[in-house]
């Protein structure tokens, strides 16, 4: 059926247009060009509504094993936060480390319709897509976790060449269903498992006695020769440390010029100035960013509040185990593989660290200058749950109210931050860019996070309110592809999403070689490792397979 | 005015604002409880020299105290609510709590409270533990003979001080008789002590003197020996000896009951006249006359 | 369609797996899920396994793929597919609480099984819940230190082995960490030790001592070993009939030790508080690891049980015991325990499912029952409804998760389909409910 | 005049019931009352339903008859008081933060758990779980007082952060397990491992128990905090004897798994 979105103004940056009324066009799930017989569409006015693609979420914990102990640890989180079933959705619970359906349920009512899960363990691939699968109506995608597995460090310890390690990069993305790479740690988690508690950069790992610049460099490459379009995903060393600006810094060099993306990098931008020995150095990270074009990052802002974080870093989270609340922390190592950490979190506006954690998160958000260099997200949910990304908007958005949020913090915070004197406010577009345009492309998703003819009519209509919090916490429209799924922040129909892959070509010959490693060392076979796009099926989503660059090995 | 003979002069005692508070203080026996209490109320006879006014008010009965002991009320006084919270904290540690088996309550609700157990909860060096009973929070410092419990804090409230009596007598013997009786009269009245030895002050002062460092001196209006060369002599020939009794209270109404009930005990032979100390209503905050308070009987 | 996505197993009797070799297949019978082992299918469709499989897994496949009952029964009586279902969203329909229990099966099943509960406000519970439990309650307070398979396999150089011989409930433990003899690392097998406390050692576990101890002395003799290597010292001659000196000379080993493992079996934590005894090793884990690597082996996985906890969990946020009957999900390990609901009445309608064994069905009293279950399950003939269901790995594919709660592996079939998946007949059972 | 609520239809799968908390029905006629919801097993139904009603709410409420499975009776309440002439269910006074609840006959499980203020007392027995948190939670009963002048089952306590819990008759395993501060006397004995994970906080008992190996014997004496404490239940109502307020007490410390700093206080014989 043919349905146009008509009068609206529409903010579609992939397409340079910012602003503009423009009718749009949809049939069969695409957006498509005015056709010759527009009369018969049905029409929708939005006339005076903003409208915007279907909003990314480029890095968020919603699946997968460690997600899993995180909801299992928080029944006192989930218990103020149910939601009852309806004829059309059912019961589930959850704000911090919500279930999938509630997962699913609040991303599609606040206008997202894609969402990444960035630290997939490759081993445990299959049960994060058995959570996705049941994660409705948004479309997912998962980074898989390399650069502490035991056979990746091994084959760099023996000098395996960068071809041979391509490979192996190449059947993890195939046999995992997977759209990025991503480093947690370079080889930290790893050597945690030998009993070490911190790893430099430019530090031998205690068995393998490569470093993580060495790791950075061999993956970044492998991303690159893949042709895979999000460059490597870098969780970075030391993280939560203060002064760990200097291995922030130290991991953008290791790349040499090859695409990186740095992620939750509020967590990875604080000095050791002040009395407390802990400052901001937002300042000196955005500068680095915006000097090396080959880097992108997300803030992964902290909001005030209870949450939990989760990460593959049991090596840091170990370390934060003891500032946990409510007091208790899972640490697991896994299968020669990787390793995960929960600990739940609470961040206090009066804390000092707390409080500059927050200011330096937004600072870096005003001093990045590059719009599509840089994505707006918590690190649901260890910044804070995905809940907060209207309340973050606002922050970005209006200056006055940011001010106002900073005053109430904790003074000597305020003291060591710049945040009151940066002036920066973002526009519609900007947003836009964060959280709709910038993410599909660096992904290379093509026909996502834009308005143009032949992109999926993934879309959200909101109304114009001042007040930005409002505004984007219940769009009037949201329609996934094609479908009305959401009317006036309600939904009217549960669909389900599909998973973004990448298929990069890589010599097969390297499963034989992987295969007798399985049999040597690991508790599966590697065919046990693989998950076809028909076990995806059983999962629960379909598959859509997105193009490597053009080029590329 | 006569009362039993005995001349009461139609004057003022004139009175200040002080802040007062109540300590009760159990043990395993009465014995204890009072050499705490003795001990606290040492030395605190005037704000002047003392920082601070105490005094034991009463005797309380094992089955009216909170932990089932025999207890005994003390009261303190001082110029301020934070002044008399420092005060505490310097008496119950060293008086109370180094005294075998006690234990130390507030006994005086107030909306005003000085912390005191919350801060010599410090002595337990980390061992202390606090309790929460039935709103009321103790803490539990553990000592050599078991533990001393403290209450959280005390409460304090706006008092009176300086209420006082002058007994004019013509010889020692009939003085210290007149004004003996009227101190056991006077401590039969809740709610006040008298903070001088036993009740009994022989050097009432004025205020300021000739020497400048000197804040207050003797009273020469009432020393028999300064009748001929003091120009401020208040005193007849027949009179040989004047004692003073100070009374503080926490209520106006308690502290003028037990002046009225001195006044009484104390016109006797042997007395000539009753009167009070003032400063012609120009320092306290409170005028207390006798004669309003005799007539009411 | 349901919320919970689309396209749940294949149950068009896809090709029986082939992997690794003819008839390679993973093995759903217990918490390890083996994926070394071979199945052969007969004409009549029993499934023979050979290769590495243990008793375990030879006595599920020919048990869940025997002849037996293969058709619907109400009251006893055979009945169409249709009825069956009929009579049990009926049943279903007109309970004031019901119980959706046993749930021994896949994740689809579990999914199926949930779409259900929260269609008809019933609670949910597991067969194995109470010795889940053991572990849980421990966990939810205090968190955990754990590792899986693999790392065991390459890093573990002391084995302390708490209450179990491991062997009897997941026979190929000790085979698959220590048989291959290879490590990645410099560790050899001759190099790893292990202590069993309160069980006998079993085959193939490495050279092992015994500290002999009652099962219900384990809470005190854990506690005071935890302690004891928090450094605390004790009054106590004794923890249960264990000499301090004994628990002292073992916490100093394990402090020793470079990455060593506490493991357990909480189904064989059977007797009083035995949460506390995991609340010890919870603890004294947490002291160890600032000076050293130490991790928890919680065994369990055996009917599915972590499998469909972790379903739960996943789309609702809660663990079992809990109940949708308010139309919100709401937890409560004690409250909704269903066997103290079922002692105190408090159930008036119970669906049992149990596709991979027959598990036992608990006394219901007088509430009806609904029962998908194998071909031996003893109380088809009393269930007021009775629905036979395929067994995934054998009849379908499907999808379970490993003792470790990271690795999940999927289950092919190894025959021809010969029962419908739990998945469909729950499915149809919600459909059914709709039309109530 | 107060509301009173008399039980005419026994529930058969237990009734949740919150909704009779004085608060809640506070100037409620009798038939306003009737209409108020409650959850029956899965099912949505009015206090009509199950109870006769008379009078109107005005803080007070009574409640009469054997009410033993209806749940959450005075659940978050805060204030007012609650009289239950006859038994009480599970989950009685839950998260109460103010107020007063009596109860005649006997209560549930989970009396009080996780309450933050207030007062219950149970003239009767009363099951497991009392005072305590919600198994998987971290911390239970946050403050106020609960009195049970009969016995009481297992976990009693568990968690408990603050607060008063007194038992007049006997209490079973784990009594305090985990437990991070707060009071518990029990005038009768305390049962297997009591106070295991404790880490502040007295547990009392009038008799002598079997102590776990991680506490150790500290010494005899007489706790002036512990006569404060049995002088107050005194007045509460709670049969204390001169034997059990002026005893001496031996002291264990532990629990020594965690830090150390909680007590048990067992009556010198």
């Amino acid at each position: 059926m043919l349905s146009v979105l008509s009068g609206g103004r529409v903010i579609d940056p992939a397409n340079g247009v910012d602003d503009q009324v423009r009718d749009i066009y949809v049939q069969d799930g695409r957006i498509i060009d005015p056709p010759q017989d527009a009369a018969r569409a049905h029409r929708i006015d939005i006339a005076g509504r903003v409208v915007m693609a279907g909003a990314i979420d480029m890095h968020t914990h919603i699946g997968g094993g460690k997600v899993n102990l995180a909801r299992l640890m928080l029944p006192e989180d989930h218990r103020g936060h149910a939601r009852a079933r309806t004829e059309l959705t059912r019961a589930s619970c959850g704000r911090a480390a919500p279930g999938t359906l509630q997962t699913g349920y609040r991303y599609a009512e606040m206008g997202y319709t894609a969402c990444f899960e960035p630290a997939m363990l490759p081993v445990n691939a299959r049960q994060a897509h058995l959570e996705l699968g049941d994660t409705p109506i948004v479309d997912k995608g998962c980074y898989a976790m390399l650069g502490n597995d035991d056979y990746f460090l091994r084959q760099l310890a023996e000098g395996a060449e960068q071809a041979r390690i391509n490979d192996y990069v190449g059947w993890i993305l195939d046999c995992t269903q997977s759209i990025a790479i991503k480093v947690v740690n370079a080889g930290g988690i790893s050597a945690f498992k030998f009993n070490l508690r911190q790893l430099d950069v430019d530090q031998e790992h205690p068995y393998y006695r490569v470093t993580p610049r060495r790791v950075l460099q061999v993956l970044s490459r492998a991303v690159h020769d893949l042709g895979v379009p999000h460059g490597l995903h870098v969780h970075g060393s030391n993280l939560g440390v203060a002064g760990n600006v200097e291995s922030t810094l130290a991991t953008i060099a290791a790349a040499e010029g090859l695409p990186i993306h740095l992620t939750h990098i509020q967590f990875h931008s604080y000095g050791r100035e002040g009395d407390r020995k802990f400052s901001s150095a937002a300042a000196r990270i955005a500068e680095a960013v915006n000097a090396n074009p080959n880097v992108s990052c997300d803030v992964g802002q902290i909001m005030f509040g209870q949450t939990v974080t989760a990460s593959g870093d049991n090596m840091a989270q170990h370390r934060n185990a003891d500032l946990g609340s409510p007091r208790k922390s899972v640490v697991m190592d896994i299968e020669c593989d990787a390793g995960c950490g929960v600990v739940p979190f609470r961040y206090r506006d009066q804390s000092f660290v707390n409080a500059l954690q927050w200011a330096i998160g937004l600072e870096i958000f005003l001093l990045v200058r590059d719009p599509w260099r840089i994505f707006l997200t918590t690190d649901h949910p260890n910044g804070a749950p995905f809940t907060s990304y209207p309340h973050l908007i606002r922050l970005l958005t209006d200056r006055s109210f940011r001010n106002d949020m900073f005053q109430k913090l904790n003074p000597e915070a305020q003291a060591a931050s710049t945040l009151g004197s940066l002036t920066r406010e973002y526009s519609l577009y900007e947003i836009a860019i964060l959280t709709r345009a910038a993410p599909a492309r660096t992904l290379g998703l093509a026909d996502r996070g834009h308005l143009g003819a032949g992109a999926a009519a993934d879309i959200v209509v909101y109304r114009e309110d001042a007040d930005r919090e409002r505004m984007f916490a219940t769009p009037e429209y949201v329609f996934k592809d094609g479908e009305l799924i959401v009317r006036d922040g309600r939904l009217v129909k549960i669909t389900s999403g599909r998973v973004h892959a990448v298929k990069p070509g890589y010599d097969r010959s390297i499963e034989a070689h992987v295969a007798d490693y399985f049999e040597r060392f690991q508790s599966i076979s590697a065919a046990s490792m693989r998950i076809s796009a028909d076990e995806l099926c059983e999962c629960g989503s379909g598959l859509i397979v997105h193009d490597c660059r053009k080029g590329a090995a | 005015m006569q009362v039993n003979g005995v001349a009461v002069e139609d004057t003022f005692a004139e009175a200040f604002a002080m802040f007062g508070a109540r300590v009760l203080i159990t043990a395993d026996s009465e014995k204890w409880a009072m050499a705490a209490a003795r001990s606290m109320t040492g030395f605190a006879t005037s704000v002047i020299g003392c920082k601070c006014e105490a005094g034991i008010e009463r005797i309380v009965p094992a089955a009216q105290t909170p932990d089932g002991r025999p207890g005994v009320t003390v009261l303190l006084f001082a110029t301020s609510a934070e002044s008399a919270g420092k005060r505490l904290v310097e008496r119950v540690g060293q008086c109370v709590m180094t005294c075998p088996t006690t234990a130390c309550y507030n006994a005086l609700p107030s909306d005003t409270t000085v912390v005191v157990g919350g801060l010599l909860r410090y002595f337990g060096d980390g061992y202390q533990a606090a309790k929460l009973i039935d709103g009321r929070r103790f803490w539990r410092v553990p000592a050599m003979d078991g533990e001393f419990v403290v209450e959280e804090s005390f409460g304090v409230q706006a008092a009176i001080g300086g209420g006082n009596l002058l007994i004019l007598g013509e010889d020692t013997a009939p003085t210290l008789a007149a004004v003996e009786a009227a101190v056991d009269a006077m401590r039969e009245v809740q709610g006040v002590i008298l903070p001088f030895p036993d009740g009994v002050v022989r050097c009432g002062s004025k205020v300021g003197s000739r020497y400048k460092t000197v804040i207050a001196s003797t009273n020469d209006a009432y020393c028999p020996t300064l009748r001929a060369v003091s120009s401020a002599t208040r005193l007849t020939q027949e009179i040989g000896c004047v004692l003073e009794i100070v009374i503080d209270g926490l209520e106006l109404g308690q502290v003028e009951e037990a002046m009225r009930r001195g006044m009484k005990a104390a016109a006797r032979p042997g007395v000539r006249q009753i009167t009070a100390g003032n400063y012609g209503g120009n320092l306290g905050q409170y005028k207390i006359g006798l004669h309003a308070l005799m007539s009411g009987t | 369609m349901s919320a919970s996505g689309r396209g749940i197993s294949s149950d068009d009797g896809e090709e029986p797996q082939r992997r690794r070799g003819e008839g390679v297949c993973t093995c759903p019978f217990c918490g390890l899920l083996c994926d070394d082992i071979t199945a052969e299918a007969s004409k009549l469709g029993v499934v023979a396994v050979s290769g590495r499989a243990c008793e375990l897994s030879r006595a599920g496949f020919s048990r869940q793929s025997a002849a037996g009952l293969d058709t619907p029964l109400i009251c006893g009586q055979p009945a169409v597919l249709e009825q069956a279902v009929a009579a049990a969203a009926g049943i279903l329909h007109r309970a004031g609480q019901p119980l959706i229990g046993g749930l021994g099966t896949d994740v689809a099943g579990m999914r199926a099984a949930l779409e259900l509960a929260d269609r008809c406000g019933a609670v949910v519970d597991h067969a194995n819940s109470s010795a889940k439990f053991r572990n849980l309650l421990a966990f939810q307070d205090r968190g955990a230190i754990t590792t899986t398979l693999s790392e065991v396999r390459n890093r573990t150089d002391l084995f302390v082995v708490i209450g179990t011989d491991v062997a009897s409930r997941f026979p190929r433990f000790f085979e698959r960490v220590c048989a291959p003899g290879e490590t990645l690392f410099d560790l050899r097998n001759a190099d790893r030790r292990a202590v069993f406390v309160g069980a006998e050692p079993s085959a193939g576990a490495p050279p092992s001592e015994t500290i002999p101890c009652a099962r219900q002395d384990l809470p005190d003799l854990l506690s005071a070993l935890a302690a004891s290597i928090a450094g605390a010292k004790l009054a106590a001659s004794h923890a249960g009939a264990v000499s301090m000196d004994r628990i002292r000379e073992l916490a100093a080993r394990m402090s020793a030790a470079r990455y060593g493992v506490v493991a357990w079996a909480a189904a064989d934590l059977d007797f009083p508080h035995a949460e506390l005894a995991v609340q010890a090793i919870m603890r004294l884990l947490i002291t160890l690891n600032r000076t050293t690597r130490f991790s928890a082996v919680p065994l369990g996985g055996n009917e599915a049980d972590l499998t469909a906890d972790a379903v739960l969990l996943w789309q609702v946020g809660f663990p079992f015991r809990t109940s949708f009957a308010s139309g919100a999900a709401n937890y409560d390990p004690y409250l909704f325990d269903s066997r103290r609901m079922l002692a105190r009445r408090e159930i008036d309608a119970v669906l049992w499912l149990s596709a991979l064994s027959d598990l036992p069905v608990p006394a219901t009293s007088d509430a009806p029952l609904i029962l998908l279950a194998g071909p031996t399950a003893e109380a088809a003939r009393r269930a007021d409804v009775f629905i036979p269901v395929g067994t995934p790995g054998l009849d379908h594919a499907g999808h379970m998760i490993r003792t470790d709660k990271v690795m999940s592996l999927r289950l092919a079939p190894t025959r021809r389909p010969q029962r419908a998946p739990a998945a469909q007949i729950l499915r149809s059972i919600s459909e059914a409910m709709k039309s109530c | 005049m107060s509301l009173t609520l008399t039980l005419k239809n026994a529930p058969e799968v237990p009734l949740e019931a919150e909704a009779i908390s004085p608060e809640r029905l506070e100037g409620m006629s009798a038939s306003q009352a009737a209409g108020v919801a409650v959850l029956y097993g899965n099912r949505q139904a009015q206090l009509g339903d199950f109870f006769g009603i008379e009078g109107t709410g005005d803080g007070e409420l009574r409640v009469v008859g054997d009410c033993g499975r209806v749940k959450r009776i005075g659940a978050a309440m805060s204030r007012g008081r609650l009289l239950v002439e006859g038994h009480a269910g599970m989950h009685l006074g839950v998260g109460m933060s103010g107020g007063a609840i009596l109860v005649k006959g006997d209560a549930g499980d989970s009396v009080g758990m996780e309450m933050l203020g207030g007062l219950v007392v149970v003239e009767g027995n009363a099951g497991h779980l009392l005072g305590s948190t919600i198994r998987g939670g971290r911390v239970g009963m946050r403050g106020g007082e609960i009195i049970v002048h009969g016995s009481v089952g297992n976990e009693t306590g568990s968690g408990m952060r603050r607060g008063l819990i007194a038992v007049g008759g006997d209490a079973g395993d784990f009594t305090g397990v985990n437990m991070l501060a707060g009071t518990i006397v029990v005038l009768g004995h305390l049962g297997w491992r009591s106070g295991a994970g404790l880490k502040r906080g007295s547990i009392v008992s009038g008799r002598p128990a079997e102590i776990l190996p991680t506490f150790r014997y500290a010494c005899a004496y007489r706790p002036v905090m512990l006569r404060l404490v049995l002088a107050h239940l005194r007045q509460r109502g709670l049969p204390v004897s001169d034997a059990q307020l002026r005893g001496r007490y031996r002291r264990w410390s532990g629990d020594a798994v965690e830090t150390n700093r909680g007590e048990i206080l067992l009556l010198e014989q």
